[in-house]
């Protein structure tokens, strides 16, 4: 009897000590990045300490106040936004179709929308500068160093994850509820608007959010495709490693900045990812 | 009954974006890694050299060796990552106070760009700049240096990536935990199975699919890492952390070897397809069992 | 519920967005000097001539002190002058190699002008990469720019040359790298008589490998005595990243009296055996004496790149070291980013004897590494003419000394007369006095097309000795066997 | 309320069972093929090869197997 409640208040301990420490051990980075943005560089030469006790405030004042920086934030906004909106739209679509239709050889296709998330990066780059400057133009238009370029290009890695994620959720639905609509005379859209999305709404959010985050992230694509116009917040940070020295407080800077837009967006969808998060293996 | 047309329909703008900015530059890839083709070599353009980059590649101990050490790198973090995850899944599953609170916390390292975790692990781990050397060294008198000791170095990188993507993890098989039925659970406790045994033989089989899935997924990525490892030791100490995406990231970008570059990749990714294909039969039939 | 809370959230987004798109853009500080009212209406004359204004011409660079004063300065300037609009992409090293070679080898002409540092040149010209300036001033004599002379160069533009003497690119920066210490800790009488009493000889900057060696092993045991965070030397030894390579290969191995990577530029073969001097005893002792230097540096010399090693010094954590040039200005000025301001001596890197400088003097070698680059047109550019001009507007005498000072930069001779770039030369205690009297005695990196090839075949091996896998004799062996099997395949000395 | 659902894949194969383990269609046989005609062409470079016997042989057997399993695998 009494090895039993102490088996359980031990429990609690080891949970929650389980919990802090990991907790301590996932914010530690996080924290000294943000550390490292209230130093200035001279600053930075003191013996390492984990306290702030002066904020460098032009670290953040500095990037936010050039224009320049601004544009690449709000090009990372755009581009993580509308490839995130792409992303979940075709997801939607494709997967409705996998699920609902027996196309032949949907299983293989499946399969080969993944694969496009496979292939090691560097290789693949050259190609795609080629069909971005040369292949995909309209007189002097063309894909290179345009936002539209990189929202299309992060679907490679984004899309095939989405529609296995959709996949599950699609599944999930059973048919009679679209057959149910369509009796009472509803058309293929208006099931698809009115049933199906409300339905997946938790897997749509997840989807979203997903591909935001990877779309935000994403560097090397982003540096090699663009120049000047569409460069995103990711490239703007590698610009701090310099030869005549690394501004690591500024870098640092931004990079906390750059976490803030991804974090507003996961803290609201927090409550789906439990139920979003299950690639149909296992259903509801 | 509906007519396959509309389905094709609605799948096409998946499929033709994919074939625009996946398999295209993926046949060209196929083209050129046919080819010697360097930029800085005496004969200029892209002279056909059939299989040959094929048979260096075979016998290239560098190539051969970032490969090994990738499957290695792969394998432990996703062991680590598919055990510490389910533990912490495990104990998601219970309420206790905090738990949200725990929770959210816990997924921030998901919403960090891959280069600025490469560089946020930098500082952190940077001999006179960072605090974890300098921690180490001042209480324990260890003296950890990424740049020296391989050791060092690859454990670092392991951490990193742990530290990265166990969150994901935690939270698909959560997703997955948390949809398990109950009632099994409950008769076999009443038919007087332990602990362990509900574990192993009800847990372990209903979590399958997912445990693949996470797998698979996880697999898929950690195989083309590349930022964050180029952001840290950029593969040193000499080839201590160089992964094949890193190593083809040398080949290709500041050697410019686009010919041998493209064999490595593509050989890299029959690896990865034959490994998830296998991955994608075993879950394929899981289900075909359960079913 | 769920979509209601996007679209908040995306709503608040969208706000932040259009809140800090509207913020005013601080106004760019006003240029170096504007040019003289007769010159100003050249340069609209000649933009207007070649159908320039309201053109917007593209470039490339590294994203460095000197480069961002092009693009902050120089281009607005540039601007309003011609009426030509500049758009230069700075970014980070390898990307900024990596997309100009892709934009020429394609053929695609995004960029109207590209960096190209001195050691990739020879590639460049091997590959026709780019347009031959003075070809094309001399068939389009309207658009020469009156201020513009090649030769009012320093030595540097040779470098930029092809066999016939055309120019293919405007210098835009150059540097030595050079030997820094520290002037208060080696004028320290309290060292100084501890140094003496225990080696026998003088305190002072090091001339040769023993001396440094001493210097190096007496500041870290002075350090570690006194608990103080120093040590003997910087090294800039990332075991995972080429600029380890260049420290050994360019800076090292040329004061050790191994010039040109070691590689014999008759039969292009590197080991002793085949006749190079890549494994030659020389080279083995030179890179052994910088692999002994580690024990005397700070912990994070074997994860210094070049911006690392500057850091260290201006951290006050090294009392010596092999310091690239272009940060000498600010280690020894700038109180926002240095520990060491007024204190920090320049001279001429450490030499393994005697001949090396013999060799430098008398132009069979050199001692160290001359660092640099220039602004070159693809051909595949569309709008070359306009290029061109923006090429002779950054090679103009009169916007070379707000240049200097900002990058600490010199590519012309009058340059050095300017009282700001010597009031700047005094505070780093000469470090331009040196670079205009002692240059010569530097050289860049050997004229080979397959740069980075074979760098990056070399490298890993010197990553492993850093690391300790491999001794320096075995390194140099097994780097000079593999350059040997890799240059046949480029199509070199088969 | 989670109520209990089969757990399902998330592809159902539809082909058909031959000597193979699993069931297949005919693109998923033609796919194997191509795998396994990658991987031995792989092998067979690095360890027979330089005993002197041509890839183009280990390509001949490698289209014998694989129409014998496009037909009845």
């Amino acid at each position: 009897m009494k090895t039993a409640r102490w088996r359980k208040i031990l429990g609690w301990i080891g949970l929650y000590a389980l919990w802090i420490a990991l907790t301590l051990f996932t914010v530690l980075p996080i924290y000294w990045m943000f550390v490292v943005s209230s130093r200035s560089r001279v600053q930075l030469f003191d013996a390492p300490t984990l306290l702030i006790r002066s904020f460098y405030i032009q670290n953040y004042t500095g990037p936010l106040s050039d224009p320049v920086f601004q544009r690449y934030l709000l090009n990372s906004l755009y581009i993580a936004v509308g490839n995130a909106l792409l992303v979940t739209v075709l997801a939607l679509f494709a997967t409705y179709a996998l699920s609902r239709w027996r196309l032949p050889g949907a299983d293989n296709i499946f399969f080969w929308t993944i694969t496009n998330r496979m292939a090691p990066p560097a290789a693949f780059l050259l190609p795609l500068f080629l069909l971005y400057t040369q292949v995909f133009r309209i007189g002097n238009w063309t894909l290179f160093d345009t936002q539209i370029g990189l929202i299309l290009l992060y679907c490679v890695f984004n899309l095939p994850f989405a529609i296995w994620l959709m996949k599950g959720i699609m599944d999930g639905i059973p048919v009679e509820i679209d057959e149910a609509a369509m009796v009472d005379g509803a058309s293929q859209w208006t099931v698809l608007w009115r049933v199906i999305v409300p339905l997946a709404a938790p897997g749509l959010a997840i989807t979203f959010i997903l591909s935001l985050i990877f779309a935000w992230n994403e560097y090397l694509f982003a540096a090699t495709l663009t120049s000047v116009n569409a460069r995103t917040i990711t490239t703007g940070l590698a610009e701090f490693v310099t030869v005549t020295g690394t501004n690591w407080g500024q870098m640092a800077a931004v990079a906390t900045i750059s976490i803030l837009p991804a974090l507003i967006f996961l803290v609201f969808v927090q409550r789906y990812i439990v139920t979003g998060l299950t690639f149909g293996a296992v259903k509801e | 009954m509906r007519s396959n047309r509309l389905g094709w329909l609605l799948l096409s703008p998946s499929l033709i974006v994919l074939f625009i900015v996946g398999f295209l530059p993926f046949l060209y890839v196929i083209w050129v890694g046919f080819h010697d083709w360097n930029i800085f070599a005496a004969t200029r353009g892209m002279t056909w050299a059939g299989a040959n980059n094929y048979r260096r590649l075979v016998f290239d101990q560098d190539f051969l060796a970032a490969l090994w050490r990738t499957l290695v790198f792969t394998f432990t973090v996703v062991t680590s990552e598919l055990v510490l995850g389910f533990v912490l899944a495990q104990t998601l599953t219970r309420q206790f106070p905090g738990r949200a609170f725990f929770r959210t916390i816990y997924v921030l390292p998901l919403v960090v760009a891959p280069i600025a975790v490469g560089a946020t692990w930098r500082l952190m781990v940077i001999p006179g700049f960072g605090p974890i050397p300098y921690f180490l060294e001042r209480w324990f008198g260890i003296q950890y240096r990424i740049g020296t000791y391989a050791e060092h170095a690859w454990a670092t990188a392991v951490l990193m990536d742990i530290w990265h993507w166990t969150p994901f993890v935690t939270l698909t098989l959560l997703a997955g935990l948390s949809a398990i039925p109950r009632e099994p659970l409950e008769q076999a406790m009443v038919d007087g199975a332990n602990r362990w045994q509900v574990f192993r033989y009800i847990t372990i089989p209903m979590m399958m699919p997912v445990i693949l899935t996470v797998v698979f997924i996880r697999i898929m990525d950690a195989l083309r890492v590349v930022d964050e490892v180029y952001m840290l030791t950029n593969g040193g100490p000499g080839t201590a952390t160089t992964l094949i995406g890193l190593h083809i990231f040398r080949v290709v970008f500041p050697k410019t070897d686009y010919g041998y570059g493209s064999a490595m990749s593509l050989l890299v990714l029959y690896v990865t397809i034959v490994m998830c294909w296998l991955l994608f039969v075993a879950l394929a039939n899981v289900g075909k069992q359960k079913a | 519920m769920l979509r209601h809370r996007l679209f908040v959230t995306l709503s608040i987004l969208m706000l932040a967005a259009m809140v800090l798109a509207a913020c005013p853009a601080p106004v760019a500080p006003p240029a170096a000097a504007p040019p003289a009212e007769g010159e100003a209406t050249w340069w609209r004359t000649a933009a207007e001539s070649a159908g320039c204004v309201g053109v917007t011409i593209r470039g490339v660079s590294e994203s460095t002190p000197p480069s961002n004063f092009a693009k902050d300065v120089l281009a607005p300037a540039f601007e309003r002058d011609t009426g030509i609009k500049v758009e230069l992409e700075t970014t980070s090293w390898d990307q900024m190699y990596d997309k100009a070679i892709k934009d020429m080898e394609a053929g695609t002409g995004i960029y109207d002008f590209v960096y190209i540092e001195q050691d990739i040149i020879y590639a460049y010209l091997a590959n026709n990469y780019l347009l031959n300036m003075t070809q094309f001033l001399a068939d389009n004599p309207n658009l020469a720019a009156p201020d513009f002379d090649f030769g009012k160069f320093t030595t540097f533009i040779d470098y930029f040359k092809d066999a016939e003497g055309n120019v293919y690119g405007v210098p835009m920066e150059a540097f030595v790298k050079i030997y820094l210490y520290r002037t208060d800790l080696f004028g320290d009488p309290e060292a100084q008589a501890a140094f003496k009493e225990k080696y026998g000889y003088d305190l002072a900057p090091a001339t040769n490998y023993e001396q440094y060696r001493d210097n190096a092993e007496f500041f870290t045991q002075w350090g570690k005595d006194r608990g103080l965070e120093l040590w003997g030397t910087t090294v800039q030894a990332a075991s995972g990243h080429p600029s380890s390579f260049y420290e050994l290969f360019e800076t090292i191995l040329p004061s050790g009296g191994v010039y040109n990577w070691g590689i014999n530029m008759e039969n292009w073969k590197a080991s002793v055996e085949n006749g190079g001097t890549m494994n030659s005893d020389r080279a083995k002792a030179a890179f052994q004496f910088w692999l002994d230097m580690l024990q005397f540096a700070p912990p994070e010399a074997t994860s210094s790149t070049w911006d690392e090693v500057a850091a260290s010094f201006a951290a006050g954590r090294a009392a010596q070291g092999w310091v690239y040039g272009e940060n000498a200005a600010w280690i020894a000025s700038d109180p926002e980013r240095s520990r060491v301001v007024g204190n920090v001596g320049v001279a001429l890197p450490p030499l393994a004897d005697e001949s090396v400088l013999q060799d430098a003097e008398e132009g069979r070698g050199y001692i160290g590494y001359y660092d640099g680059g220039a602004f070159g047109i693809p051909v595949s550019s569309k709008n070359q003419a306009c290029a061109v001009l923006w090429n002779q507007y950054i090679g103009q005498e009169s916007v070379q000394a707000d240049w200097a000072v900002a990058g600490s930069r010199v590519v012309m001779d009058s340059t050095f007369d300017d009282p700001k770039v010597q009031e700047m030369d005094a505070k780093t205690n000469g470090y331009f006095t040196l670079l205009k009297e002692k240059g010569y005695l530097f050289a860049g990196a050997p004229p080979f097309p397959f740069h980075a090839t074979i760098r990056e075949v070399i490298a890993p091996f010197v990553y492993r000795a850093i690391a300790g896998e491999l001794s320096a004799a075995d390194a140099l062996d097994q780097a000079a066997a593999a350059v040997d099997a890799e240059l046949p395949k480029l199509g070199y000395g088969e | 309320m989670t109520e209990t659902k089969p757990i399902q894949a998330p592809v159902e194969h539809k082909g058909r069972r031959g000597f193979l383990p699993i069931e297949t269609n005919t693109f998923d046989r033609v796919f194997i093929s191509v795998v396994i005609w990658i991987g031995a062409s792989l092998l067979w470079m690095r360890f027979i090869e330089p005993l002197g016997l041509s890839v183009w042989i280990c390509t001949i057997l490698c289209i014998i197997l694989g129409v014998w399993i496009v037909k009845k695998g």
